[in-house]
């Protein structure tokens, strides 16, 4: 945190100055644990078997803040019969299908609810990263659950928690991460003890946890350690993701990502949401409890701003001029598809996946089999100049001469040279207010938009295809100004929030969205950004003239609310837990919550309210059902649907490890998503043969001085004068063992590249002894590329490409390679290099590596058996 | 400047008649220096901005003279960022005034090896001219279950991430709009 | 005298008196300590013995002896008295630093100091300065011993060689443009500056001595007649005022270089000025007997004699009593040049006092004089250049320094 | 007038240099034990008083690739590995299966670097035998100065060798923004022969830019080597304060950018209480090695203006262990002088006087 996020590592340095103990769990030494109470050195991916020990040390020792999680989480649900553990299945649930990598989610559910809960197979989930979605809204359940309030029913979740958690020793942690048992205590017995009524621990991660095969699930474990401990909805407590991009948190919340609408509403699908009926019904799932139940309202509303005037409740508002999901759209699907030449034009905005994006090769390879490509940047990006300065030109895999992509750059305004609001990691939006004009060619992305819009609609004006209907009904006048004709962005704000068609208004939040038309609202979860017709993301009241929770500087979604869920700040009864830990509490008096915040909950609800048979949405849930965009009201420490590859988190190895999986059978996550092309692949691991080809473990991440793919940071002199060149951290072990030596140069060498870089041999790396083995990990930037100031190789062209399963993210966080002293080859010798440790490796073009390695399930008769069998014959 | 004038400003003499005989401070002081101001002082204008690298959202104020940016520092009004930056945040400053930047538009004709000028107006013409012919291209109606599909896979579009929420906004209506259905950023990385 | 000089010597020598009043340069108020001095004595380290600290010079010490052997620096306050110091020779001055070859550490062994960013044009001017100087009192023995070649070569000299150091002095600014800003200030805590003032006031008069050498080449007639006449009083004037300020232009470059924080030209303070006069004497000897015919040349060789002793004193000393700091003056560049020196000197002695009568001798043993001058000056330099790049000699006086004052108030 | 500590010993120095309506005398505090080394310093610092670059060189220096104070860099964020306990936390790598520290061996190829820092002398190479002290892994040298000496081969023996340390179970990461002193005593000013460098009302040490001839005096009479010759430029430079700034009441740019308050910026009576508690505080929580330093007005420069808490010796971050002004010895060697001149003078008269030719 110290290392990409320092300002915000501030409130840590505060919380330690007044006894807070911090503790570091990172592959290497850095900035954050030399200032940390405690640092533990971790094994890179193994995150779930560390928090999954913690799981157990409070479920064994019951240490759980029992009150807590007897009301406000499903410990006493009962779980279907059905349901069968990793724990027999020798690391998979019931339900696999071993013939889509997938589960059905069918014996998951709650008992009783087997058959009208849950999403069924999730295979088409998986393509669609339906996980995202939940991000948000959470999964269904129908109507009551049976619970067992004494937590002893062998199926309730508390004690399916227990069993499967069990195996998650001390030893186990420390055979698995490299964690040494003392350590590994000293961690769960600080973050128990410092959790209850009177005290809250927080649990802060980045994408060291979300760049995995297994991501998701890594924050499933830290919530149900969270939950446990009476940690969520309550100061000082949570699971805080710190994002690395400005607004990343609003690119997500009004994404530009292919599953998504605004709002977290899924983009339909062209078999499950044939009708506007099915798609509003598929995210509100009628008689359900919860804020969903609203989605109608919600969902018209935007098609209502989309499309203006055409948008009746005649025609469903328009709900047909929406793109259908078929399958997997997601980028790096789209990368291959380049490659295959099936996509025509290609825009980044601001993006720069040549260095950024997990198989460097792979991304550029891509752009140079397009018609054109439109790049907006501040720089002269890596992304725009693959054709002419890429590696692959230097190994003659790009030839100038023979690349067809036609490049538009064009230059962008940066964040002064326009106004707009970002939306930091804490769900805050804070509008900034433009300083100058920006110089000479370059525009807003709003103004690009905007414009390229307006043309479109020009050109098409009065054409008869029903293609085109979709842009002339459009919503798309906004009034601009200025010598460029800018759009405002006051005006979009005013949409994004929502008005009454009819008056204009701005509305006030989105309990006044209707579903009938009257109401357009851009995204939802923003309304209330433009309440009262002012802008209330540029308000900045000094921090000096507010309360320690400043909610009138800037605006956070939703509501205003600065901690999500903070009913279960106060017990059940609605009192705070302790006068130390008060946040928002139910005020008798006054009939309603109160407290520093937004309460996170029905105004006027009393803490006493039981809902009446047969209600739904917001009405069903009870006066002590904290968790108001869940399905039962509760903090699920056991997930019956929404996650996809399964309803408890389970270590598996990474996608590719030197190790076998000391836990089950089955090595990596069964449902992870694998490409299997030409130009991707996986180096082997156990039970592979040929792993030992890869010895090492690699894992990259960021720089204080730098940002991401280095686009704003190595052009900028102050900042690339403190990191001026590639670099790999190496121990001094290592460093021995394979003979590098300080400042020195070595390569690096997977399935997909070769690259060079300068040797730091460090103390901050050590080695670590798991399951027997000395294990060795190499840290780099993923900063460099080959346009700046300064300039190196990218550490992520050494990754290849496999997914997460729920958010198909890539598992960049770690991988194997092997590393050799001096520099790489350069030319067509560096391809010769990788191939030869490919064949060294058995690794065959468009193999799949297996993906289920437990002998408990056999998959039949899969088509790509072969080639697999094949690759492990290979060399 | 008379020579009263000047003498009088002469170190040495202020030296031999001030509080400053040995010369080390007040009397050693120039001209410029006495004069010298924060030039947040006497700047045009200030916007209140926000960083532009992380999501922790910093506070930043951007001081404008002369219609150039003239300092951008933290804005200790900030109740997230009490007013710090870290070292990007500190040095947007030269990330906005970078001549490294491109301020022009800049185009490579395909199988070529240089790149060229080109009219920003008539970028954005040939821009969409191939985005329409590539839906025209690609253009997926229905399913060949006869089901609506309304899309073009044509089109790929990725970034965002530090992009306003605004723009955002526009880019996925027109986007979706035009059946353009591949658009992704950063949150997918 | 010159008007220049007065008032700022005046303040400065009344500045001192009121120091040495007020009970010298080391402050009295150790008992009633400023700041929170007590307070960081407080903790466990304040009780570890102080021969820790001497120990750890230059490392941590094994891991669990961190604690100890690194604290002690913070325990004891700094205000002690400096016994060791005040038993020094030449009052507090003569440091003696017997500091045997230690482990010393620096961050990752670079310097702690920056060294002179002076070029050889210091050097050499510290060469030209003092043969102006020499030369200037050289003429102005001559002008009142009537020896009329020692005036005249020396003026001529002085001028030739104040020409020089201008021309150094200025050459070697990062902004030779501004070299007049050096007279914006009078500074009595710059040597530089009172430097400054002290050739403002030797210049002119050096040159309008050696000016006057030139009266009889002007035609006797003419607009030029009252020149020629008053040129040669006013020559002795000016030669005569030269001479007065000579002797302080040739030793305040002693402070000038002791006046830094290198480590081995300020803890030679005592020894430079002494060096540099008798270099100075040696280099106006010099000139004489290679201008003089042998007749005029006996004061020449005599002062030749005084400053050889006066700077090869002064060299000996340096090079040997500051201990650890007298190294950079004993090896490298500046060893070789000060060895060399010492020879020409020696050389150069010896041939003035066997070269009564001869005119071939005599001026060997000037130009050896000159060159030992030269040789001499450029070691100095170099050898303080040598001592600020090596953290060794930052460190360890430093460090021996910190463990005598502990030890001092066990 | 000037005071009788003008020269040496505890002043209040704005007043001293003729600034009778000064206010409190400013100065920072650097408090070393919360610094993350993010670099913010320096980048702010360089933002505000348009420093150019200092050169793009990897030194290997662990996180360092400034090196130190120069011209171009008026604050340096010094990185110190060192495989010892930091005192307050759980050994970081007791359990693993390490080795012997890489800490001497790579700090002593790092002092092999050097950058293209655009200053004189800048950031010139270093000693492998001190640096590899550095790591603290040496054993402790015997009084008699006897101690183990660097092979000074680095990577020829595995690493490890040679540093005393069999196996490597802690480790601490020190970390520290360097910065001007801002002594009460400033030898750079009190040498300055321009009045080019001068004390400002606030007591800070200042050089003016419009008014410095580049005469090179104060870069070899600063204790701390901070002053710095630009290249090209000619011109001695170094930390202001932000002098302009602090004219509006503003904080240095360094000290405001500081996520985490390692700079504090304040009245230096005020600083000096804050620091005290800071250090009896790591004190009672189990970190005795932290220090003052420079804090003291008794010291051999007065006390500085900007001062530190350290965590471990002054010279493993690069600072002087014992650092008094120079100009503390002036009278003295004006003594000298005026002696060695009359002894000039004396010679001279007698080599004329006396003799008999």
């Amino acid at each position: 945190m110290a290392e990409a996020h320092p300002v915000g590592f501030q409130w840590v340095m505060e919380a330690k100055r007044r006894g807070a103990k911090v503790f570091h769990v990172d592959p290497r030494f850095t900035r954050t644990s030399a200032v940390a109470d405690s640092y533990l050195p971790i094994r890179a991916g193994t995150d779930i078997a560390l928090l999954g020990g913690v799981v157990r040390y409070i479920l064994d020792n019951e240490l759980d803040f029992r009150e807590y999680v007897l009301a406000y989480t499903n410990a006493a649900t009962i779980v279907s019969e059905q349901f069968a553990d990793t724990e027999d299945g020798d690391g998979l649930f019931s339900g696999y299908d071993p013939n889509t990598d997938s589960y059905v989610q069918t014996s998951w559910q709650y008992a009783g609810h087997e058959a009208d809960s849950g999403s069924g197979h999730t295979a088409k989930e998986r393509d669609s990263a339906a996980g995202l979605r939940h991000e948000s809204h959470g999964a269904q359940v129908h109507g009551q659950v049976q619970r067992d309030e004494t937590l002893q029913h062998p199926r309730c979740v508390y004690q399916i928690l227990r069993r499967h958690f069990a195996r998650y020793t001390p030893e186990m942690v420390e055979r698995v991460c490299g964690i040494p048992r003392e350590k590994f205590l000293e961690l769960a017995r600080a973050w128990t003890e410092n959790s209850g009524r009177d005290r809250t621990g927080a649990l802060v991660y980045s994408v060291g946890w979300t760049q995995h095969s297994v991501g998701v699930q890594y924050i499933r474990t830290g919530a149900i350690i969270q939950l446990l401990l009476g940690n969520m909805g309550r100061p000082g407590g949570g699971i805080l993701a710190l994002r690395g991009h400005a607004s990343i948190q609003g690119s997500t919340d009004i994404p530009t990502l292919f599953n998504l609408l605004p709002g977290y509403l899924p983009m339909p699908h062209h078999a499950d949401h044939p009708t506007f009926d099915e798609w509003v019904d598929s995210i509100r799932h009628p008689g359900q409890k919860g804020f969903w139940g609203n989605a109608r309202a919600y969902a018209a509303s935007l098609l209502k701003a989309y499309w203006g005037d055409a948008a009746t409740p005649d025609n469903d508002f328009c709900y047909d001029h929406l793109p259908r999901m078929t399958g997997d759209h997601g980028t790096y699907q789209q990368v291959l598809n380049m490659i295959d030449g099936k996509v025509r034009g290609y825009f980044l905005l601001g993006q720069n996946p040549a260095v950024g994006s997990a198989h460097g090769r792979a991304q550029r390879l891509g752009m140079a089999n397009l018609d054109w490509l439109v790049v907006r940047d501040l720089f002269m990006i890596e992304s725009a100049t693959f054709w002419k300065n890429g590696p692959e030109v230097a190994t003659g895999e790009i030839v100038p001469t023979e690349c067809r992509t036609e490049v538009f750059f064009l230059p962008a305004a940066s964040h002064v040279e326009k106004e707009g609001t970002f939306t930091q990691t804490q769900r805050l939006l804070q509008w900034r207010e433009k300083a100058v004009e920006p110089p000479g060619d370059a525009r807003s992305e709003l103004w690009f938009f905007y414009h390229l819009g307006r043309r479109l609609r020009e050109r098409l004006a009065g054409s008869p295809h029903r293609r085109d209907r979709a842009l002339l009904d459009l919503a798309w006048d906004y009034p601009t100004h200025g010598p460029h004709d800018e759009p405002s962005a006051e005006a979009v704000l005013r949409e994004i929030n929502g008005y009454d068609v009819s008056t204009g208004r701005p509305l006030a939040s989105f309990a006044e969205a209707k579903d009938d038309g009257s109401t357009a609202v851009g995204c939802w979860i923003y309304s209330g950004v433009y309440a009262d017709g002012v802008n209330q993301a540029a308000r900045r009241r000094s921090r000096h003239e507010q309360d320690w929770v400043a909610a009138q500087w800037g605006w956070a979604w939703p509501a205003n609310r600065r901690i999500l869920y903070n009913r279960a700040s106060a017990d059940p009864q609605g009192r705070p837990w302790s006068e130390r830990k008060k946040y928002v509490w139910w005020d008798p008096q006054a009939g309603e919550w109160t407290g520093y915040d937004v309460p996170d909950f029905e105004k006027t609800k009393p803490p006493t309210y039981r809902p009446p048979q047969g209600a739904s949405g917001p009405a069903a849930l009870a006066g002590d059902d904290p968790f108001v965009m869940q399905a039962d009201g509760k903090g699920w420490l056991y997930a019956p649907s929404g996650v996809l590859d399964g309803p408890l988190p389970t270590h598996y190895e990474p996608a590719e490890s030197p190790l076998r999986n000391p836990l089950y059978g089955q090595q990596a996550n069964p449902t992870r998503k694998v490409y299997a092309h030409p130009v991707n692949s996986v180096n082997p691991s156990p039970p592979q043969e040929h792993s030992q080809v890869f010895p090492y473990v690699f894992t990259v991440s960021r720089l204080t001085e730098h940002h991401t793919a280095g686009a704003m940071s190595r052009t900028v002199r102050p900042l690339a004068e403190l990191q001026p060149e590639m670099f790999v951290e190496v121990s001094p072990e290592l460093a021995a063992e394979a003979g590098l030596t300080h400042l020195g140069w070595a390569h690096l060498v997977s399935g997909r590249a070769v690259i060079e870089a300068k040797v730091l041999v460090t103390d901050r790396l050590t080695p670590l002894r798991v399951d027997g083995r000395v294990i060795h990990q190499l840290w780099l930037p993923y900063h460099f590329g080959y346009e700046g100031l300064v300039t190196g190789d990218s550490a992520n062209d050494l990754f290849g490409i496999t997914l997460d399963p729920n958010v198909l993210i890539q598992e960049s966080k770690v991988g194997t390679c092997d590393v050799r002293p001096g520099r790489r080859p350069t030319g067509p010798a560096l391809r010769d290099l990788v191939e030869d440790y490919r064949r060294r490796a058995g690794i065959v073009p468009g193999d799949r590596p297996p993906t289920v390695t437990t002998p408990v399930l056999r998959p039949a008769g899969r088509s790509d058996d072969g080639p697999r069998e094949k690759g492990a014959d290979h060399a | 400047m008379g020579l009263r004038t000047f003498i009088a400003g002469w170190p040495v003499y202020r030296q031999l008649t001030g509080t400053d005989p040995l010369g080390r401070g007040a009397a050693a002081q120039s001209g410029r220096s006495a004069g010298l101001t924060a030039r947040t002082e006497t700047a045009d204008r200030v916007a209140r901005s926000v960083c532009p690298y992380c999501a922790v959202g910093c506070g930043q104020r951007v001081y404008v003279s002369d219609d150039r940016v003239t300092q951008i520092e933290g804005d200790p009004d900030s109740p997230i960022s009490r007013g710090r930056l870290c070292p990007k945040g500190s040095a947007s400053k030269s990330l906005v005034t970078s001549p490294l930047r491109q301020t022009t538009v800049r185009y490579r004709r395909p199988y070529s090896t240089e790149w060229e000028d080109l009219d920003l107006d008539t970028a954005l013409d040939m821009i969409a001219d191939r985005v329409l012919a590539a839906r025209e291209q690609t253009w997926e109606d229905v399913d060949s279950d006869g089901r609506p599909l309304h899309r073009t896979l044509g089109i790929s579009s990725l970034g965002g991430a530090t992009l306003d929420n605004e723009e955002n906004y526009l880019i996925k209506k027109l986007f979706t709009a035009m059946g353009a259905l591949q658009i992704e950023n950063q949150a997918r990385i | 005298m010159t008007a220049g000089r007065i008032p700022v010597g005046e303040r400065f020598r009344g500045f001192r008196a009121r120091l040495a009043a007020d009970g010298v340069f080391r402050p009295q108020r150790s008992s009633a300590r400023l700041g929170h001095g007590p307070k960081v004595g407080v903790g466990p380290a304040a009780t570890a013995p102080p021969a820790d600290a001497a120990g750890s010079v230059g490392a941590m010490g094994p891991a669990g002896a961190v604690g100890a052997a690194d604290a002690p620096v913070v325990g004891p306050p700094r205000d002690a008295p400096p016994v060791a110091r005040r038993r020094g020779r030449g009052g507090r001055g003569g440091e003696e630093l017997r500091v045997p070859e230690a482990e010393f550490t620096s961050y990752y062994g670079r310097p702690i100091l920056k060294a002179p960013v002076w070029r050889w044009d210091i050097a050499a001017y510290l060469f030209t300065g003092g043969l102006a100087a020499g030369s200037s009192l050289l003429a102005a023995g001559g002008q009142l011993t009537g020896r009329p070649a020692l005036r005249r070569a020396g003026r001529v000299t002085a001028l030739g060689a104040v020409t020089a150091s201008a021309y150094f002095l200025i050459n070697d600014l990062g902004r030779p443009a501004r070299f007049h800003h050096m007279l914006r200030v009078a500074k009595p805590t710059s040597p530089m500056s009172v430097g400054t003032w002290i050739l403002t006031a030797y210049g002119p008069a050096a040159g309008l001595a050696a000016v006057a050498e030139g009266a009889p080449l002007l035609p006797a007639r003419g607009v030029f007649s009252p020149v020629r006449r008053l040129l040669p009083p006013a020559g002795q004037v000016a030669g005569l005022a030269a001479a007065a300020v000579a002797p302080a232009l040739a030793t305040y470059t002693g402070v000038l270089l002791a006046g830094t924080a290198v480590p081995s030209w300020h803890e030679a303070y005592p020894e430079l000025p002494t060096i540099f006069a008798g270099s100075a004497l040696a280099s106006g000897a010099g000139v004489g007997l290679l201008a003089a015919p042998c007749a005029q040349a006996g004061p020449a060789r005599r002062m030749a004699v005084a400053g050889a002793a006066l700077e090869l004193w002064g060299a000996h000393s340096v090079e040997t009593r500051l201990g650890l700091l007298s190294e950079p003056y004993r090896i490298g560049t500046a060893g070789r040049l000060l060895r060399a020196g010492r020879l020409l000197t020696a050389a150069g002695v010896v041939g003035a006092l066997a070269g009564r009568r001869s005119r071939v001798l005599s001026a060997l043993s000037g130009t050896a004089l000159l060159a030992a001058s030269v040789a001499t000056r450029f070691g100095i330099f170099h050898g303080g250049v040598a001592s600020a790049r090596d953290p060794k000699y930052t460190v360890l006086p430093q460090r021996e320094r910190i463990r005598r004052r502990e030890a001092g108030q066990v | 007038m000037p005071d009788a500590n003008s020269l040496y010993g505890p002043l209040d120095p704005a007043p001293d240099a003729g600034w009778t309506a000064a206010g409190p005398r400013m100065g920072f505090f650097t408090d070393t034990s919360v610094c993350i080394g993010c670099k913010a310093c320096e980048v702010a610092c360089k933002e505000w008083n348009a420093v150019p670059e200092s050169g793009f060189d990897l030194l290997g220096m662990s996180y360092d690739n400034t090196g130190a104070l120069t011209a171009n860099s008026w604050r340096h964020v010094a990185f110190i590995e060192q495989p010892v306990p930091a005192g307050h936390r759980t050994a970081a790598f007791a359990g693993d299966p390490t080795g012997g520290s890489a800490g001497a061996t790579s700090a002593a190829v790092a002092a092999g670097t050097g950058s293209a820092s655009g200053t004189n002398p800048g950031v010139p190479p270093g000693d492998a035998d001190a640096a590899a002290r550095m790591a603290g892994t040496v054993p402790s040298v015997a009084p008699d100065g006897t101690g183990t000496r660097f092979l000074g081969m680095p990577g020829a023996a595995p690493p490890g060798r040679g540093t005393g340390a069999e196996t490597r179970t802690d480790f601490r990461w020190l970390m520290m923004s360097d910065v001007c002193k801002h002594c009460t005593h400033a030898a750079c000013l009190d040498v300055c022969p321009t009045g080019s460098l001068f004390r400002t009302e606030f007591g800070t040490v200042v050089v003016q830019e419009d008014i410095c001839n580049g005469c090179g005096y104060c870069i070899s009479a600063c204790p701390y080597g901070v002053i710095d010759q630009r290249k090209g430029d000619g011109r001695a430079w170094k930390c202001t304060l932000c002098y302009d700034r602090l004219g509006a009441g503003m904080t240095p740019a360094c000290a405001q950018a500081c996520p985490t308050e390692s700079i504090q910026y304040g009245p230096l009576d005020e600083l000096r209480d804050r620091a005290a508690q800071r250090v009896a505080t790591l004190h009672e929580r189990g970190v005795p090695q932290a220090r003052l330093y420079g804090h003291d007005p008794t010291d051999g420069v007065g006390g500085d203006g900007a001062f530190f808490l350290l965590l471990g010796e002054p010279e493993v971050y690069g600072l002087p262990p014992d650092p008094v002004v120079t100009t503390r010895d002036l009278p003295r060697m004006w003594r000298r002088a005026g002696l060695a001149a009359l002894a000039m003078t004396a010679a001279a008269v007698a080599a004329f006087v006396g003799g008999s030719s």
